[in-house]
């Protein structure tokens, strides 16, 4: 037994259970979040030599998974945003009043999602990384087409072209290395054109899964519109695979292709996004627009963070924030969401400016609201905040403040669109309409925005942990 | 060249002539049903001979049977489509030719 | 010229032509035919490069069945939602009608 | 004389995709795919890749060509007839050259990879142990069973997806009826489809078994099951099941719990998805043989599409027609 393969075993079971117990399905969601953050946990202790070949078929035929610094991460926030979500949704149901087909399908579907995502971040095979890259695009766009199926089918289609840049990456790597095993590859890679080619069109494939400016037009619009526990998994999850993805990439596989420029191009997208996200953020007048338009700010950080692994003489640092920041956004992205799904039911309309007397009439989701933006900001204490705060001082230590002040400057946009959207909270306002919701409801977001606060005082802790296998521990494969 | 070459270019031949006979139709004659009339009959025959053909080529009884078999398929399958679409043609009533049967 | 080479170009032109009407067309069922276009000329790239003198490599052949299958089911749902779309917008357009809507008799 | 027979057929299956993908017409450009996805399978037969030249024409052709002409079809009755509406010209001058560059690009890294069986070297050896003769099924149900397994979940995924866009008020009812307006036509087909579903089945099961040995195998087995129902749903030979019958679920749910099962079987003997010596054949058999039937129900449902408001009813009624 092993908890790599039942991290995915399981929840693909869970999935088939929800499809034979029709509608008793969502009670599943009671034995899944146990069993999930049990399994989460193991994976966490595991010891690093737990990697293992599925069925035992040697490389390169077979297939490699491995509880790294970045799954054990991954894995374990994953676990507490969807079993969060999950139990949120069973209480207050996602689907558009009266659809039994959303009622009953967005259960398989998130268990679709936690099995692949899982899956992808275990795994150190790029055709299997294809595969489970499917499994997690094709849940997200069916739930994100609960919400509209205008923007679902637009993020569909963006999403299949980068689905076959990917592929088409992957098959010119079958054909000139004849192995898509990320370990294997570091040894033979050469800068080659066929290399270089499909290194760029992966890279490009998986941006857009990411939604990296300016690849991010799709990511608004549907998960803006999506039902708020869509939402919240779409930003957390859906978006981080592909930044996982181009991490075993860029710094485990192709160390030696990739160059500083490229790197570069990378952060510049990521410092450009940074803002870009914030400015539109700003001028947003719906809550959740504001909301999505945040991730798109949030997920520049994280490839801004790629020139400063890699520039870094001692890349731990760097390294543990981007990972610091990217868990902090799961987790407080997701509580975002949730909140605002619930503080959009009580208020008059959608809009920042109907937002009056919510403060008053929900106290615990506005103060989740408000602490999850406390992380997103990067304020002391939060996970954003030691995330920010690493990458801050290795932007400085190398010299590169451009990098720096963009990190600074994205932190006070952020601190000015989340505090018009907070103090419209505390502003008088009409009535709200149903303040009566249950406590499970604000439970789940008020969990997931202090967890965000938490981590940021376990920070040696997350630091160790990342460093797990990190790409720049291991011997010979050191990024200069 | 044994003679079962001979044969096999002979049926080949003839059969592709068919085929061509038979696409010669579609694109030439003026109306649906007249057009299944030649896609029908000749690209059967003309699929009939082909396969033949390629029975002998193999001289196996095996292969031969599964090769008759394809044949039986395709023949069915072509004769149900044809009927569905001349149904079809007629109940659109769309009748490209003077000469052809009005509905 | 190889004739590995010969199918694996063939794919890599499929690839561009499946590309260029994926940005020329504007209606998602010709878009979502394009992408399809596409997916079989990077097969044909992976089948080609895999093709030995005497043996064509039986491994990206199953990567091939396996991406056929993903491809068909992405296909499946994009279709649903195309028509889907389609559908609620007829319906918004019916229900904004002045009679409101109903069917006629 | 090969050589001239690859480069005539590589032309053909071009010029087909270009008819596909430019010809204006929505019906003529899916013909034109149709006819392509053979010239494709022609060509996987021209590299000796039979297991793909079966599942191409089979699921890249036939299930994706009947998907493309049932939803042109009922986008044609919503008064939408897909034609390629013109875009501006320097839009195409750009994509052109963007896209014709790329070509260029990749054609250049194609040519430098000089085409190889590399891992068959690999393959070979291990063939043995697991008792079949057919590599490809070996590296579908052994070597990378992992991604066979995701696989069958994202095509079970995809249903799932395709029925939670069910308007409100029609789910779990029975799905949009494939079958035949027209009285005789229906007849036709149904008689058709009575001597057909049989074939289908029986056609199917060997093709599973034989895929062990030879080229064939669960994926072939159940798209040709697939066409056999979907052929019978058409004639109205057999009709569709509600979404919620508990049978349905089970014939969807069962290949790839099987699959799973018989993974987590494996840790038994030394870890997930690892097959106990000597049962290697039997343990891929029965997963084969259980994924045949579920992808088979999988597809006819996946082509079927979402439950759906009657045409007639566009209104959205609560009641839709039933099937005749």
């Amino acid at each position: 037994m092993s908890p790599l393969d039942l991290l995915v075993a399981v929840p693909l079971g869970f999935m088939l259970a929800t499809l034979l117990a029709g509608r008793a399905a969502r009670w599943l969601i009671l034995l899944a979040v146990p069993a999930m953050a049990g399994l989460a946990f193991w994976l966490v202790l595991v010891s690093p030599d737990a990697a293992y070949l599925i069925g035992h078929w040697d490389l390169p035929l077979g297939i490699l998974l491995r509880p790294d610094g970045v799954a054990r991460l991954m894995v374990a926030a994953t676990a507490l945003v969807i079993g969060a979500v999950g139990l949120h949704a069973l209480v207050d149901p996602p689907e558009k009043a009266g659809n039994a087909a959303q009622a009953e399908t967005f259960w398989p579907l998130i268990y679709l999602l936690w099995a692949g995502a899982n899956a992808g971040f275990l795994t150190t095979d790029l055709f299997n990384l294809y595969v489970t890259l499917e499994m997690v695009s094709l849940a997200a766009v069916a739930l994100a087409a609960m919400g509209s199926l205008e923007a679902a089918l637009r993020y569909f289609m963006i999403a299949l072209v980068g689905s076959l840049a990917y592929l088409l990456g992957v098959a010119l790597l079958v054909a000139r290395y004849n192995t898509v095993d990320v370990t294997l590859l570091s040894q033979v890679a050469q800068p080659d054109l066929a290399t270089m080619l499909a290194l760029g069109l992966m890279t490009a494939g998986l941006l857009i899964k990411a939604a990296l400016f300016p690849m991010h037009g799709w990511l608004p619009p549907a998960h803006a519109a999506a039902p708020a526990p869509a939402s919240a998994l779409l930003s957390a999850i859906a978006v981080k695979l592909g930044f996982v993805i181009l991490l075993r990439l860029w710094f485990e596989a192709f160390p030696a292709v990739t160059g500083q420029p490229a790197l570069h191009v990378l952060g510049g997208a990521g410092a450009l996004a940074v803002i870009y996200g914030s400015v539109q953020a700003m001028r947003q007048q719906r809550l959740k627009a504001l909301v999505a338009y945040s991730t798109v700010a949030q997920v520049g950080y994280l490839f801004l963070a790629f020139p400063l692994v890699a520039g870094a003489p001692d890349p731990s640092g760097a390294w543990a924030g981007m990972m610091m920041h990217a868990v902090a956004h799961m987790l407080a992205k997701a509580s975002m969401f949730l909140a605002a799904g619930l503080m959009l039911k009580a208020a008059a309309g959608h809009r920042i400016g109907d937002l009056g007397g919510l403060a008053q009439a929900m106290p615990m989701t506005v103060t989740s609201f408000g602490l999850a933006a406390v992380s997103l900001m990067g304020l002391p204490p939060s996970g954003g905040f030691t995330g920010k705060f690493l990458l801050l001082n290795a932007a400085i230590a190398q010299g590169a403040f451009l990098y720096a002040g963009v990190m600074i400057l994205g932190g006070l946009l952020a601190a000015v669109y989340f505090f018009r959207a907070l103090s419209a909270c505390f502003g008088a306002g009409p009535a709200p309409r149903e303040p009566a919701i249950r406590g499970v409801c604000t439970a789940a977001p008020l969990v997931l925005a202090g967890l965000a606060i938490v981590i940021g005082f376990a920070g040696s802790a997350l630091d160790t942990l990342s460093a797990i296998a990190a790409p720049w521990a291991a011997p010979g494969v050191a990024a200069p | 060249m044994s003679w079962i070459d001979l044969a096999v270019l002979a049926l080949l031949g003839t059969g592709l002539a068919f085929y061509g006979a038979g696409s010669l139709g579609l694109l030439r004659f003026p109306d649906t049903a007249s057009r299944l009339h030649a896609l029908t009959k000749a690209d059967n025959l003309g699929l009939g001979l082909v396969a033949l053909a390629a029975a002998l080529h193999w001289g196996s009884l095996a292969v031969a049977a599964k090769i008759a078999l394809v044949w039986l398929f395709a023949v069915i399958a072509a004769g149900i489509t044809s009927q569905l679409l001349a149904r079809q043609a007629r109940l659109d009533g769309t009748r490209s030719h003077p000469d052809g049967d009005r509905p | 010229m190889v004739t590995g080479h010969v199918y694996a170009l063939t794919g890599a032109v499929l690839t561009g032509l499946g590309l260029f009407a994926f940005i020329t067309l504007r209606h998602p069922l010709r878009q979502l035919l394009a992408i399809n276009v596409v997916g079989a000329g990077i097969f044909l790239i992976l089948g080609g490069l895999g093709r030995g003198p005497d043996a064509t490599d039986p491994f990206p052949q199953a990567l091939v069945i396996t991406g056929i299958v993903v491809a068909v089911a992405l296909t499946a749902f994009g279709a649903a939602m195309i028509v889907r779309l389609a559908e609620a917008r007829a319906a918004t357009k019916a229900a904004t009608r002045p009679d409101g809507g109903k069917p006629g008799p | 004389m090969t050589a001239a027979f690859d480069i005539i057929l590589c032309l053909l299956i071009l010029g087909t995709a270009g008819i596909a993908l430019f010809v204006r017409d929505a019906l003529a450009a899916i013909a034109f795919f149709i006819a392509f996805g053979n010239l494709l399978g022609l060509a996987w037969l021209g590299l000796d890749a039979v297991n793909v030249a079966l599942a191409e024409i089979a699921l890249g052709a036939g299930v994706t060509g009947v998907l493309l002409i049932l939803a042109r079809a009922r986008l044609l009755a919503l008064g939408d007839d897909a034609t390629c509406a013109d875009t501006s010209a320097w839009l195409r001058v750009g994509a052109l050259a963007a896209c014709g560059g790329f070509v260029l690009l990749l054609a250049a890294a194609v040519l430098s990879i000089p085409p190889e069986s590399g891992l068959d070297r690999a393959i070979t050896p291990l063939m043995p142990a697991l008792g079949i003769e057919n590599r490809v099924t070996g590296v579908l149900l052994a070597f990378r069973a992992y991604d066979t397994l995701l696989e069958s979940f994202v095509l079970l995924g995809a249903l799932v997806a395709v029925w939670s866009l069910a308007p409100a008020g029609v789910w779990p009812g029975r799905p949009a009826d494939l079958g035949m307006a027209d009285g005789p036509m229906r007849r036709v087909a149904g008689s058709f489809a009575r001597f057909l579903l049989p074939v289908a089945l029986v056609m199917a099961t060997y093709l599973v078994w034989a895929g062990s040995d030879v080229p064939g195998g669960a994926f072939q087995a159940g798209t040709v099951l697939a066409g056999g129902l979907i052929v019978s749903a058409i004639g109205g030979a057999i009709g569709l099941p509600r979404s919620d019958l508990p049978g349905l679920r089970v014939a969807l749910v069962l290949g790839p719990l099987v699959f799973l099962l018989i993974g987590l079987a494996g840790t038994g003997f030394g870890g997930f998805l690892v097959y106990p010596e000597g049962l290697a054949k039997a343990a891929m058999l029965s997963i084969e043989y259980s994924l045949f039937l579920s992808i088979g129900a999988t597809l006819a449902l996946l082509v079927t599409g979402p439950n759906v408001i009657g045409l007639a009813d566009p209104a959205g009624g609560t009641e839709r027609k039933s099937d005749c």
